[in-house]
């Protein structure tokens, strides 16, 4: 579901912003569809809450525009602008009562009062909050001062929501419980929104589309699948997938009419490659996921130095071909160190890489 | 021997006399190390009883003679002057005799006075009177009702510095001045709170009221200050004690011509015998021991005498001193001294204690709406309970 | 200034807002926020001017009245007298005795209130051992009383132990009474430091003072800037514990100006006074203006964090 | 207890317990000591020497029968109340405004802090001579046309506290408002930008969120005014030495005069006493809410 | 491999540890054998450092005892109970370079110079550090902070390792490679290690025996497999495994001389359950992970809710039997919301529970 589809409701367009002489982003542009789950993906200080920071307003730009819903509203003021935002330390309000923090805002907005009411008992009940009402942030959990953080944007009746790591802090287990949640949510209310993280399983999860950002730059923008079966290149190869795609330098050989990646000695038929196969004799790098390799008695042969179990399953590294590569295998084998072992590749999942420019064939 | 000597002489005349005992006793081959502690006696009085008490005394210290140093004596921490008194005969030479016997407690010399101090007296600028188109008055009343002339001219009547002793000081001259030598002692001596409280009393305050309304306007704190208004014609008068002579001597003023000075205020004739008195911490070292006993008599020998009184503007504490040189108000003073109409001074009438409720009690009534009868009445209260 | 105006004025001129919002400099609120700024900062320079006006005005000037008019003709004569001509008593050498004397003073009552008052601060919020809290709590309720209060207690306190009238007596005193602040900085910034840090220090077998002067002081210099500066000001500045604890020819500065300032020959000599204030103050200014960062930036780390 | 016990619970922490020794008697010996002493001896009639001549209540009872101890209370009390809430006020207000990002944000916090380096005597003495009706404002503004301008508070009885309280602010908001700045600097950027969205005009985000979120900076800063307001003494000494008449006499500057100058030990104790008493009245609590519960430190 | 077989290296006994009124710890047992790793996990707040602090001596324990390599150290200094310690926030001294930060310990401990290089080296080696040595802190990534607080513990040769969450400052991607370091380093060393966590991946990788805490018990102590496969009881068997393992409540039925378990109409027929099936009509809740329900077009009926992606494979959330379930699909599949499934479940992988003790059956 490309954006240019639906009409857009926040296009980012040419968007330059500079810290003094540092410039962190620069001539962006982004356009996201009504009702659109985006993630901005990307390691630490790529740019991802300045991005977001600049559609809240919350940053002055120094050059670009910003439309939300149609509006040009690059000059105008966070709250005129329609959005709702989430923080990752939650920024609470600690004074005032969960009711508190919900209804400050409406009431400044000088809301009626029933109006407000009504409200809050609506993103209450949705967020399952409504125990809660009466009792400061310093007396709620994690994940339901995560809850009430959202609850603020939710009241406020936006059309863009905008998340900024909002579940860093949190622990693994209560993360993902409220991934879920947010899903929900999104699906309940098809609200635009902007989700920044740098966890990927977040991102995959979420997303309708990924931007994953480097230095200051989309690398890619696509929907989950695309971003995990054809990355773009080699960064965003590595940077998504847990464990981490593997990386294997080597060259195409080419025997009997068919394509072969070739190194260390070992062979990986290619047929089956989703791309452009190149020429015979071109240096390349394969990238292939663990769960693309299959671990076996027969295949190309390869060496367990370490047998990871991950409860579910187990994460094997081998040696093949004199470079080191990750597979995934069902928990209940158990492979010992040293052990030799066949491995099969799914090639239709794995990309293949020009070394220089880095960029998927 | 080198001897620190604690004293809140910082005025110019009081320096300038000062320098006098310096010079004389450094003559001796001693050394006179200076402890000069600024702002009035009531700073520097606290500093000097907490280093004596801390065990780390000076060698001689500047106290008002009188009772201030009384429980110092008593605990011991005071060397008494018995040998060197006999040895100088002072028995026979200080005059007024009451002045040694202030210094005297269970039969011991303790200190030496070095100076009378008389409080009784008006200062009067002569130039400011002038300027004001009136004679220069000749008691306090007609200063009083010169008064509406001198603040038509711009001036200010009566130059008071904002503290409580100053205070205290006019009204003991009033009460002397005009209630006489019997009121005096009546009030301090035998603290008869009914006297206190009495009809004479209240004309004092009256007059003291009078005092009040004249003296609006001085903003200045110090008494020097307030003598400098004097000085310059700013103000018409103070009512201070005599060493305000010294600094009418500093500004190169003359007796007589440039001001004139009223004891008694004019009025009754008698003058209170305050003064300074130095007083000698026991020491462990021997040689400053005796360095102290060379100090106390280098004090007090007539040579010194003089020359420190001439600058400080006070009377020598010796009656066998020739006192040419001394200047037309001085020579007043000595005059009233020899015809005897000396009392004790309210230093040596009533504690500390007192004399710090009476100095706040004025400052408010000087500061404040306060009315005569109402400070009168608290002044019997306070007389009555006074020790 | 014409060429952001121009800037302005073309991008206004576009159809659709675009880039950085225009502002002018001289925006309502920056009016608003650098005009109360600038007239609160002259309240507080006022007396500064005034101080130093006065000290270059020679007498005459003075009387004329008009103490913010700056001075028709400069002399530094106030200056040379402050420094080194001033009377008080007998001794006529101005505040520069005082000088070496404040110096010889403030330097280890600084040192030592400093060392006892982190090392307090550090077992107090590192070691708290039993009881603690509550030496601690008397110290704080040490910070309210007046030093008055004090006075004649400590004067017996060192009286008994012998070291009344000396430099030591006195640096003790400035110790004491620098220590009840002082150790609420030290503690606050001290437990700000990370536990583990303390703990990974104690595994590899650094004890009490190990870890004191390896681990924790240099990590500290923001909080020991505060305090040097608090120190320095606080002792170079007292009048109080001067006076009592010393002797004329150890008299520190605050002692001296104290006795020029109150000792009036004719007429006060403001010149001379204000000349000899800013003398006295040189030394604590001139620390100030030189680690104000530093300070605040200590600050934020010792008292904040309640 | 296993077989081989703990080694003696006192050599534990020995160190810190050895190096603690001179906080532990400087709280115990000087401050707890000192106080005991203070009180003891202010049911005696002590003179100019300390003596152990029980008289009961009879200090305490002139005391308050004295009506400059009452000025002073009523002085401190109207000194405290103006400069707690002024200094607290301004200094606010200055961080605030100096949190604005603004340029020479080290000039203006210097200009603002300096007075802060200067003794109470010199504050005292330029603010006496500033205010000094024959020389000063009042004097520079009657100069300028205003004849009838009358701006004196050091001589009269009823502003001279006031006068006292400006030259005390001068000298004191510039650390107040470092406090408050570090303060400032310490609340989360979050906060602000998540009020910036919901529309929240700045002042009602600081009247509403960002003071009450400063507490601990608050009770810092009132423990440091505190107690500088209950030792008030040089700065009057300096500026108005109590006067005009007893207007500005304070707690503090009662017992000095009174154990010094009226060598009225027993008196100027039982002053001390009631200080101290209305100190701990204070203290105590918020010793106690702070070390009291289980918190950490 | 039971602690008991092997000579004993860590020993804790009848710990009890409060503070104040409030008893964290209580007659809490534990033996560790030598070279063995053992990991403690559990939520945030059940005392798992402070469980490590009293080993480590840094909290004075208020009764019981605790034994190093056959010494009771309960009365011993941290320095001389020859452990290392490797903290959360890698309490590196930001003032000393790596190399001063290894070398702290040992010149404390008064080690000549020559043998503090060598030792340092050999750390430094280990840990592949070598070109940091002379950096501080400041300058260093998070991943070779951690190394170097590692590296810490390695220099003093100790034979116990306690490890306080080391890894959970660290983003995802770099956790997963440390965590394989640390695996290495253990399989060369062969230390005794104790390790806190409350990430479960971790656990399961690392640990020879996990014991898992709750409010300050031990709830099961065994090896990864049993607590994934055999959980002792209901808090264990949610807290482990991500996503969660569902829990349906039922009751037992018999059919047939076969069992079933019955929910809301549907049944699951028990036969392979390894443990005791409890006689019919009784109320148990049956525990399933989802990766041990297969979805196809047969087996017992169920709706999809939502479909999550994430990367490898989806998880689906079904309604089954009137309550919620999560089920593991490959990612290949895409399923519709609403859409209807038939779902099979692998018995001999899940636990009954009887719903008032909440242990299995
Ligand atoms: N106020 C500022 N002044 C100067 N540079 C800044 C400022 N704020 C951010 N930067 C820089 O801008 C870059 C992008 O920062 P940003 O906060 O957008 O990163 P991020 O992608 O959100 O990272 P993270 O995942 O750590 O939150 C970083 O290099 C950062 O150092
Ligand atoms: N100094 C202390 N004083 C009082 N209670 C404390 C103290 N330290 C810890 N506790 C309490 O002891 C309990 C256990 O704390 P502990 O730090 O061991 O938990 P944990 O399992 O390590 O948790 P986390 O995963 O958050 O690190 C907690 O309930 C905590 O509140
Ligand atoms: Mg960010
Ligand atoms: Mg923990």
């Amino acid at each position: 579901m490309p954006g240019a589809a639906r009409a857009s409701s926040v296009s980012v367009r040419d968007l330059r912003l500079a810290y003094g002489a540092l410039t962190v982003l620069d001539r962006l542009s982004l356009d996201i569809a009504e009702g659109e789950f985006i993630v901005l993906l990307g390691p630490s200080g790529c740019g991802k809450s300045t991005l977001l920071n600049c559609v809240a307003g919350l940053l002055e730009i120094t050059d670009g525009q910003i439309w939300i819903k149609g509006r040009n509203v690059t000059w105008e003021e966070p709250k005129d602008r329609g959005i709702g935002m989430v923080f990752q330390s939650y920024a609470l309000y600690p004074q005032m009562t969960v009711r508190g923090n919900l209804a400050f805002g409406l009431r400044n907005a000088g809301l009626p009062k029933a109006e407000i009411e009504t409200r809050i008992a609506r993103a209450a009940e949705i967020l399952q909050i409504e125990p809660l009402l009466e009792r400061k942030p310093a007396a709620l959990s994690g994940g339901q001062r995560q809850r009430v953080a959202i609850g603020r944007a939710l009241v406020r009746d936006v059309d863009v929501f905008l998340f900024d790591e909002p579940l860093s802090n949190l622990d693994a287990k209560l993360r993902s419980e409220l991934r879920v949640e947010i899903k929900r949510l999104h699906q309940q209310l098809r609200n635009t929104m902007i989700y920044v993280t740098h966890d990927q399983i977040e991102a995959l999860t979420l997303a309708d589309r990924i931007a994953v950002m480097r230095g200051g730059i989309i690398q890619q923008l696509a929907d989950p699948k695309t971003i995990y079966n054809r990355p773009a290149n080699l960064f965003v190869a590595g940077f998504i997938g847990s464990p981490a795609m593997t990386f294997l330098k080597g060259r195409i050989a080419e025997r009997g009419g068919a394509s072969f990646f070739e190194a260390g000695g070992a062979a990986i038929a290619l047929d089956g490659y989703q791309g452009e196969v190149p020429p015979a004799g071109r240096e390349v790098i394969l990238g292939v996921r663990p769960e693309h390799v299959s671990v076996g008695a027969e295949g190309a042969p390869a060496t367990v130095d370490i047998d990871e179990p991950m409860g579910s399953d187990s994460l094997l590294w081998l040696t093949f071909g004199g470079q080191s590569l990750s597979a995934r295998a069902p928990a209940e084998h158990g492979f010992g160190r040293g052990e030799k072992v066949g491995l099969g590749f799914d090639i239709s999942k794995a990309s293949l890489f020009d070394p220089r420019s880095e960029q998927r064939l | 021997a080198d001897l620190e000597v604690t004293h809140w002489w910082t005025s110019g005349g009081e320096a300038a006399a000062v320098a006098e005992f310096a010079k004389a006793f450094d003559a001796t081959g001693n050394h006179w190390v200076d402890g000069a502690i600024a702002g009035s006696g009531e700073t520097a009085r606290s500093i000097m009883v907490s280093r004596i008490t801390g065990g780390d005394p000076m060698g001689a210290t500047q106290f008002n003679h009188g009772r201030q140093a009384e429980e110092l004596v008593a605990a011991g921490l005071m060397r008494d002057l018995d040998a060197v008194a006999e040895a100088q005969d002072w028995k026979s030479v200080i005059n007024p005799p009451s002045l040694l016997e202030s210094c005297m407690l269970d039969g011991h010399l303790y200190c030496i006075p070095v100076n009378i101090h008389s409080w009784q007296w008006l200062w009067l600028s002569n130039q400011a009177f002038a300027d004001a188109g009136v004679p220069v008055p000749a008691n306090w009343e007609e200063f009083v009702a010169a008064a509406p002339a001198l603040q038509k001219a711009g001036k200010i009547p009566l130059a008071v510095g904002q503290q409580g002793w100053q205070m205290t000081g006019i009204f003991n001259d009033l009460l002397l001045g005009l209630g006489g030598k019997d009121l005096y002692l009546k009030v301090y001596d035998e603290k008869d709170a009914e006297v206190a409280g009495g009809a004479d009393v209240a004309k004092v305050f009256k007059a003291l009221d009078d005092a009040r309304t004249l003296s609006k306007g001085s903003n200045v704190q110090s008494w020097n200050e307030a003598t400098a208004m004097v000085i310059s014609g700013k103000a018409g008068g103070q009512v201070m004690g005599d060493w305000a002579q010294g600094e009418f001597q500093v500004a190169g003023k003359v007796a007589g011509t440039d001001y004139t000075c009223l004891p008694g205020l004019g009025e009754a004739r008698y003058i209170t015998t305050g003064g300074d008195s130095f007083y000698f911490p026991a020491l462990d070292d021997p040689e400053k021991s005796k360095a102290q006993e060379v100090l106390a008599e280098v004090i007090l020998s007539p040579e010194t005498q003089v020359a420190f009184n001439l600058k400080k503007g006070s009377l020598p504490v010796r009656g066998d001193v020739d006192l040419a040189a001394a200047n037309d108000c001085m020579k007043k003073g000595l005059a009233i001294l020899k015809e005897g109409n000396v009392l004790k001074s309210t230093d040596e009438l009533i504690s500390p204690d007192t004399t710090t409720q009476l100095n706040d009690l004025m400052s408010e009534f000087f500061a404040e709406s306060m009315t005569a009868e109402d400070a009168q009445k608290r002044f019997a209260g306070l007389i009555e309970s006074a020790d | 200034m014409l060429a952001t105006t121009l800037a302005a004025t073309d991008v206004m001129g576009r159809a659709e807002p675009r880039g950085a919002r225009p502002r002018k400099t001289l925006s309502r609120r920056n009016v608003m926020l650098y005009g109360v700024l600038i007239v609160v900062a002259l309240y507080y320079l006022l007396p500064l001017y005034v101080m130093l006006v006065t000290s270059l005005k020679g007498m005459p000037e003075i009387r004329l009245g008009g103490i913010f008019a700056p001075p028709m003709e400069i002399t530094f004569e106030p200056w040379v007298k402050a420094w080194s001509e001033a009377c008080t008593g007998l001794n006529c050498d101005g505040l520069s005795r005082g000088f070496w004397n404040s110096v010889r003073i403030t330097i280890p009552s600084v040192a030592l209130s400093i060392a006892i008052a982190s090392i307090n601060g550090y077992a107090l919020a590192n070691w708290r051992f039993k009881g603690a809290n509550t030496f601690f709590a008397i110290l704080i309720f040490g910070a309210f009383v007046p030093y008055q209060v004090m006075l004649y207690p400590i004067v017996i306190l060192l009286r008994e132990i012998g070291l009344y009238g000396t430099l030591t007596g006195l640096v003790i005193v400035h110790t004491i009474f620098g220590m009840p602040i002082l150790t609420l900085l030290f503690r606050n910034y001290f437990a700000s430091v990370p536990e583990e840090l303390f703990k990974a220090a104690r595994v590899d077998g650094a004890g009490f003072w190990g870890i004191y002067f390896k681990i924790m002081l240099p990590m500290s210099l923001p909080i020991f800037v505060v305090a040097i500066i608090l120190q320095v000001t606080g002792i170079w500045n007292d009048f109080l514990f001067g006076v009592v604890y010393t002797k004329p020819d150890t008299y520190p500065m605050t002692v001296q100006l104290n006795n020029i300032v109150n000792s009036v020959t004719g007429v006060k000599e403001y010149n001379v006074n204000m000349a000899a204030t800013i003398i006295t103050g040189l030394v604590p200014l001139t620390i100030y203006f030189i680690s104000g960062k530093l300070f605040v930036r200590g600050i934020a780390a010792g008292a904040v964090k309640g | 207890m296993s077989a081989d016990g703990p080694p003696g619970r006192l050599f534990k922490n020995i160190s810190a317990k050895i190096a603690s020794i001179p906080m532990i008697l400087t709280a115990v010996v000087v401050f707890l000591g000192g106080t005991l002493w203070t009180v003891i001896y202010s049911f005696t009639d002590s003179k100019l020497l300390p003596r152990l001549n029980f008289v009961g209540l009879a200090q305490y009872e002139r005391l308050w029968s004295t009506p400059r101890w009452i000025v002073s209370i009523e002085n401190l009390a109207i000194y405290g109340i103006l400069s707690l809430i002024f200094s607290f006020v301004i200094g606010f207000l200055l961080a605030a405004l100096l949190d604005q990002q603004i340029r020479f944000e080290n000039t203006f916090r210097t200009i603002f802090l300096y007075p802060f380096a200067l003794s109470f005597i010199v504050t005292g003495l330029v603010w006496q001579w500033i205010l000094n009706p024959d020389f000063g404002l009042q004097h520079i503004i009657r100069g300028l046309g205003w004849e009838n301008f009358t701006f004196n508070p050091l001589y009269d009885a009823r502003l001279v506290m006031f006068g006292i309280v400006l030259a005390g602010l001068w000298q004191g908001t510039g650390l107040i408002m470092c406090l408050m700045l570090a303060g400032l600097r310490g609340i989360d950027e979050d906060i602000w930008k998540a009020a910036r969205v919901e529309g929240i005009p700045t002042w009602k985000t600081y009247l509403f969120i960002v003071i009450p979120m400063m507490r601990p900076v608050f009770v810092t800063t009132l423990v440091i005014v505190m107690a500088g307001i209950v030792k008030l003494y040089d700065l009057v000494v300096a500026m108005t030495a109590g006067g005009p008449g007893t207007a500005s006499e304070v707690p503090a500057k009662y017992v000095y005069e009174f154990m010094f100058r009226a060598q009225n030990l027993g008196q100027g104790f039982a002053a001390s006493t009631m200080m101290l008493l209305s100190v701990a009245v204070v203290v105590i609590p918020w010793a106690y809410l702070e070390f009291g519960g289980k918190r950490r430190g």
